[in-house]
C-alpha cells in the first residue's frame, strides 16, 4: 500500500544526517554538559555548537539568549510563567490572541488561577490578529503579550512585525510562539521585535526531546523547573544532549533549504487544495487562502455533512495520515478552540480535516490523496443523515447556502436536545 | 511499518469499514434521530415491524468510526427481536459485541440505543396498541 | 592515556542494546503518539511498553501510575509542586529532609514564596534521616512528606520504610527521590509505602532526556507543564519517544542485571576505600562506610588540606573523570548544602571528592585511581599554605587531630577577615 | 576521544600543572597570606626584596586550578620589579597574562593581587623607610 504521509504539524522524521550528528553522544561522548572533566567539556563545547546554529536560524544577535528546554511546549510555559513570575510586582496582566496553542493558553489558565488576569484578543474570519486590538489591550500592568507567528491549526500568518512595533511602542515584552513556522518560514527575532521566541526542532526534522527558548535581555524570567544552575539558571535539569546536538544540526539545514523546502512544499499546498476543491462539493477552507498569509505546508478543510474522524479513520486505512480538529478526535470531546475562535459553523468544525505537507510529499502523492479523499467524502457522505436531509432540503449547507432547511446546527440541537459545543 | 495498528480493534473497524444495515428503509414503521450532545454526532435508525417483531433494521449515522460501529453493530443485534425484547436493548450488548471500546466512546454505543429506543418510540406512537401492552420501556 | 570514568552519578553511556530499541524511532516510527493514525498509534503501543517495564522496575501495580517528563529534575518538580498546587485547600505545609537534591530544595523555595511553609527536617552526621523527627515535622497542614530513597551527594540509604509507614499512618503522601537508587539498588514502591516516585533512566545506561514519575491513586497531582493532554493530562509537550523506548529497556536490563552490577561496584567501592585509605593520610569518607547504609556506587572523600577543583583537574589530566562539592566548582560558590547537612567541617567541605562507580569499572582501574590519586595528593599539598601550617604546628587536622594549633576555619576566617561559607 | 577539553586554556593549564615558584622563600622579607572568603581559597605569597626590588617571589595556594594559575603568573609577573611598580599590580595583568580567565574565577586573580599587597604591606612595615617614599599604595 502506498503510505503518504501528510501530518507533519504533529511530527517529522529526523534527517538521516542529523541522527548521524546525534550518534557519538549517546555511548560515546555520553557525558553531562555540568561536569568539570573531558567527559562534561566535550559536550559542553557540542551544546555551545547547537546554540549558535540556531541563533542563526532565528538571527538572534548572541547564543547566549537561546536557552534549551525539552519541548516546544515547555518553552512557551516558560516564556508565560517565566516572565510573569519574574515581573509580578509590576503588574499581573497578560495579552494573549485568542488562538494560541494551548501550551500558551493553558499556561495563562493557570496563572489567572493564581490572580493573573488576561486578555484575550479575538482574530477575524480568517484567524487573523489585528495589531490596533493588541495597543488596545495593552494596560499598564501589563507585563507580557503573546501572538504566534502561524497558527497551528489553521496556518494563519499573524502580523507579528506590526504587533512587534506595538509592544516596543509600549515598551511590553513580546512572545512569539513561532512553533508552528521555524525551519519553515524566515524567522527573524530582530525584525519581529519579539523579546521571547519558542520553537521545537521536531517540526523540521529534527529531533523530540529538545524545546528552544529565545529570551533577550528586554524580557527578565525566572526559572519554573527549579533545580540545578543549568542553562544559566534558566532551566534545571540534565540537558538532553543528544537531542540538543541534533537540534543544532537540523536548524542549520532548515535554513539553508528554507527556500527549496518552502517552495516545494507551497506548490504542493496549491495542487491540493485545487484538487479537492475541483472534486469535492461543499469543502471548506479555513483560515487563508494559500498565499502570503498562510503558512505553505497546511491546508485546513471542512468537509460538510460528515465528521472528521471517519475521514481521518478512512484515509488512514488507505495510508493517507492526517489530523484533525473535531470534537471526535480530541480527547476532551471539543473542537479546537481555534476553529470556535474563526467562528466556524459546528458543522464545519465536526468536519474538520487538517493536511500538513513535508519536504518529501511529491506531486504523485497528492493526486493520490485528491483521489482517494474525493472517494472516502463519497462513501462517508452516503452514510450521513445529513447529507440525506441536505438532499431532501430538510437541511441547508453552509460552504454554499441553497436558501431552503433549517441551519444544521439547529437540526443537531433539535436531536440531541442541546446545542452543540 | 509490517504491522498494522488501528485505533479501534478488529471488529470496531470491519463495522466502520464495512457497516452492516447502512441505508434507510422506505415506508420504515419507525424512525428515530437523535445527536450527542457531548460531541455533536447524529445517529438515524429507521425499522422495519412485522407482527412485533423487527424485520429490518438500518442506520445513518454522522459521527467518529466508533459512532458508525456502534450502529452497524446495533443493527445487526437487532434484527429478528421482538418489540418487547427490543425495548431492553442496552448499549453494554454493544460494546460487548464489538469488543470493546475505549472509554471516551462508550457515548457512541449510548447513541445507538437511544436511536434504537427512538425508533421504537415513533412505532409505538403510531401503534398505540403496543404501548398498551409494553407502557414500562417508553 | 587510561580514561577512568568515575562519575557515574553525573553521567552513563547509554547501552548499545538500549541504542539499538530507539534507533527505529527517529527515522522510521517518527510519529506523534496523539496521532490516531499509524504513525501514531505504533509510538503508542511502545510507549505502552516502555511504562510496563519501568512499572516492573519499581514494583508499580500498574503501569498507569508512570508519567514520563524530561529528567529527574522536572520530575522532581513535578512531584513536589504537583502535589502542593493539587492540596493547596487542604494545607500548605511541607515536609522535606535537610538533604534532598536542589531539584526538591529549589521547588519547595519557589512555593514558599508562593505562601508555602517547609519543615526541614535534619540528618545526623552520616546523612540519615530520623522517621520520628518526620513524624514530628507532620502538621495537620502537610500535604506532602519528601524524603529521598539515596542522598546524590554522600550515597547514604535513607530508611525510607519506616518513614512511609509514618506517613501512612498519617495520612500524609510520601515521595520518595529515587534518582541516585533506581537501578542500582531495589526499589520497591509498594515496600516503601511511597505514593510518587522520581528517578531517570540516563542514571542506569538508559538514554538522556527522559525522567519518570510514579504516582499512585493516593496522591493527587495537577500538571505543572500546562498544554496538551499528553501522559493523562499530568504533563503537556510531545513525547521524546526514542528516550521513552530507551528508557524502558534501560529499566528492564537494570532490573535484570541489578544483583551482578551491585555486588560489582560494591567490591570495587571497598577495594578503593581501602585502597585509599592505606595510602593517604587525612583522608575522610562522609557518609556511611561501605555496606548496607550506602549505596554501591558512591564514595564521597574529603582530603584534607587542599582544594576539591585541583583534584579533579589534575585527576582528569591523569584521564580520571571524577566529580567534586567543593565549593569551587559549583557555579554559586556554595559548597555541597549536603556537606553542610552533615555538619562537615569548612575545611573538609573545601577538599571534597565525590567518585561513583559504573558496571564497566574494573579492579585495575581502581588501582590506578588509587596510585594516581595518592601521588596527585602530595603534589596538592606541597603547594598548599595549610598543609605547611599543619605540619608547622600553626593549624590542627580536623581528620585526625593532634591538639596542636588552631582550627582550619579559624585561620581562614582570620586570613579571610569573613567566615567562609 | 582524540580532542583534549579542558576547562580553562592552555596557559591557565599550564600554571596549573606546572606552576612557576612554587614554595616558601627561607628568610622572605614580606609574607602576605589572604583567604577569599567568597569560595574558601587561601594564598600566600612570599618576597625576597633587595634595593627596593622584588629578587624573588614564592607563593602557596589552597585553592582552585584559577588560583593556584593565578598565584604561579602573579609570582612571574611581578618578579623584577620594584615596590613602586608593584605596588599598583593590579589583578587584570594576572588575568591577561593567562589569557583570561572563567568569569566565575575572576575573583583568583583578585586573591593573588591582595596576597602580593598584603606581603608588600608586610614588607613596608618591617621597613617603614619605605612607607615613607611611597605612602599611598599602603
Ligand atoms: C504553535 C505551537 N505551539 C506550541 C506547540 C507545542 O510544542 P511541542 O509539541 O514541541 O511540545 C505546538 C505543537 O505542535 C504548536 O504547534
Ligand atoms: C537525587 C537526585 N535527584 C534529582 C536529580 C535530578 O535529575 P536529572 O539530572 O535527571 O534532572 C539528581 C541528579 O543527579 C539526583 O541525584
Amino acid at each position: 500500500m502506498r503510505h503518504v504521509f501528510l501530518d507533519h504539524q504533529s511530527a517529522t522524521p529526523l534527517l538521516p544526517e542529523v541522527f548521524e550528528e546525534m550518534r557519538p553522544f549517546f555511548m560515546e561522548a555520553f557525558g553531562n554538559p555540568s561536569s568539570l572533566h573531558q567527559h562534561g567539556l566535550r559536550v559542553r563545547d557540542a551544546l555551545k555548537k547547537a546554540r549558535v546554529r540556531i541563533a542563526a536560524l532565528i538571527n538572534a544577535e548572541s547564543d547566549e539568549e537561546i536557552f534549551f528546554t525539552s519541548d516546544g511546549t515547555e518553552s512557551a510555559n516558560l516564556a508565560i510563567k517565566g516572565v510573569a513570575y519574574a515581573n509580578e510586582r509590576r503588574g499581573k496582566h497578560l495579552v494573549v490572541s485568542a488562538t494560541e496553542h494551548p501550551s500558551v493558553m493553558n499556561s495563562v489558565e493557570f496563572l489567572e488561577k493564581q490572580g493573573w488576569t488576561t486578555t484575550r484578543v479575538p482574530v477575524d474570519s480568517q484567524g487573523r490578529v489585528k495589531p490596533e486590538h493588541v495597543a488596545g489591550a495593552i494596560t499598564d500592568k501589563t507585563v507580557l503579550v503573546a501572538v504566534h507567528h502561524v497558527n497551528h491549526d489553521i496556518g494563519t500568518i499573524q502580523p507579528v512585525q506590526e504587533i512587534g512595533r506595538v509592544t516596543a511602542e509600549k515598551g511590553v515584552p513580546f512572545y512569539v510562539d513561532c512553533e508552528a513556522s521555524a525551519g519553515w518560514l524566515p524567522v527573524d527575532v530582530q525584525a519581529m521585535g519579539a523579546n521571547l521566541v519558542s520553537f521545537s526542532p521536531h517540526r523540521y526534522y529534527g529531533p523530540k526531546g529538545v524545546g528552544v527558548l529565545y529570551r533577550n535581555r528586554k524580557a527578565r524570567i525566572v526559572s519554573i523547573i527549579h533545580g540545578g544552575v543549568q542553562e544559566g539558571g534558566r532551566r534545571a535539569g540534565t540537558e538532553n544532549v543528544p537531542a540538543i546536538v541534533g537540534g543544532g544540526l537540523a536548524s542549520e539545514i532548515a535554513l539553508r533549504e528554507m527556500p527549496s523546502r518552502a517552495s516545494h512544499v507551497a506548490a504542493l499546498q496549491k495542487r491540493l487544495w485545487e484538487g479537492l476543491k475541483a472534486r469535492i462539493q461543499y469543502l471548506k477552507l479555513n483560515g487563508p487562502e494559500p498565499g502570503p498569509e498562510r503558512v505553505p505546508t497546511n491546508l485546513n478543510l471542512s468537509t460538510e455533512f460528515i465528521e472528521g474522524e471517519g475521514q481521518l479513520l478512512s484515509l488512514d486505512i488507505s495510508g493517507i495520515a492526517v489530523a484533525s480538529g473535531s470534537s471526535c478526535v480530541s480527547k476532551s470531546l471539543k473542537i479546537s478552540h481555534v476553529l470556535a475562535a474563526i467562528g466556524l459553523d459546528h458543522a464545519l468544525a465536526q468536519g474538520n480535516i487538517i493536511m500538513t505537507l513535508g519536504k518529501d510529499n511529491t506531486e504523485e502523492e497528492i493526486d493520490y490523496v485528491i483521489e482517494t479523499f474525493s472517494r472516502i467524502v463519497t462513501k462517508l457522505r452516503a452514510m450521513s443523515p445529513m447529507w440525506e436531509e441536505f438532499e431532501s432540503g430538510v437541511i441547508d449547507s453552509v460552504v454554499r447556502p441553497t436558501g431552503r432547511g433549517k441551519s444544521f446546527s439547529d437540526h443537531a440541537a433539535s436531536v440531541s436536545g442541546k446545542p452543540a459545543h | 511499518m509490517s504491522e498494522t495498528y488501528t485505533l479501534y480493534n478488529q471488529t470496531v473497524m470491519d463495522h466502520f469499514q464495512n457497516p452492516r444495515n447502512m441505508g434507510d428503509i422506505k415506508d420504515a414503521d419507525g424512525i428515530g434521530e437523535v445527536g450527542a450532545a457531548a460531541c455533536g454526532d447524529i445517529m438515524k435508525i429507521s425499522l422495519k415491524i412485522k407482527n412485533g417483531r423487527i424485520e429490518d433494521a438500518r442506520f445513518k449515522t454522522f459521527g467518529c468510526g466508533s459512532a458508525i460501529a456502534s450502529s452497524s453493530m446495533a443493527t445487526e443485534l437487532i434484527k429478528g427481536r421482538t418489540i418487547e425484547e427490543a425495548m431492553s436493548f442496552s448499549n453494554q450488548e454493544v460494546v460487548d459485541a464489538l469488543g470493546g471500546l475505549p472509554p471516551v466512546k462508550i457515548h457512541c454505543s449510548v447513541l445507538a440505543e437511544e436511536a434504537l429506543k427512538a425508533a421504537l418510540e415513533d412505532y409505538v406512537k403510531k401503534h398505540p396498541e403496543v404501548a398498551a401492552k409494553a407502557p414500562a420501556a417508553v
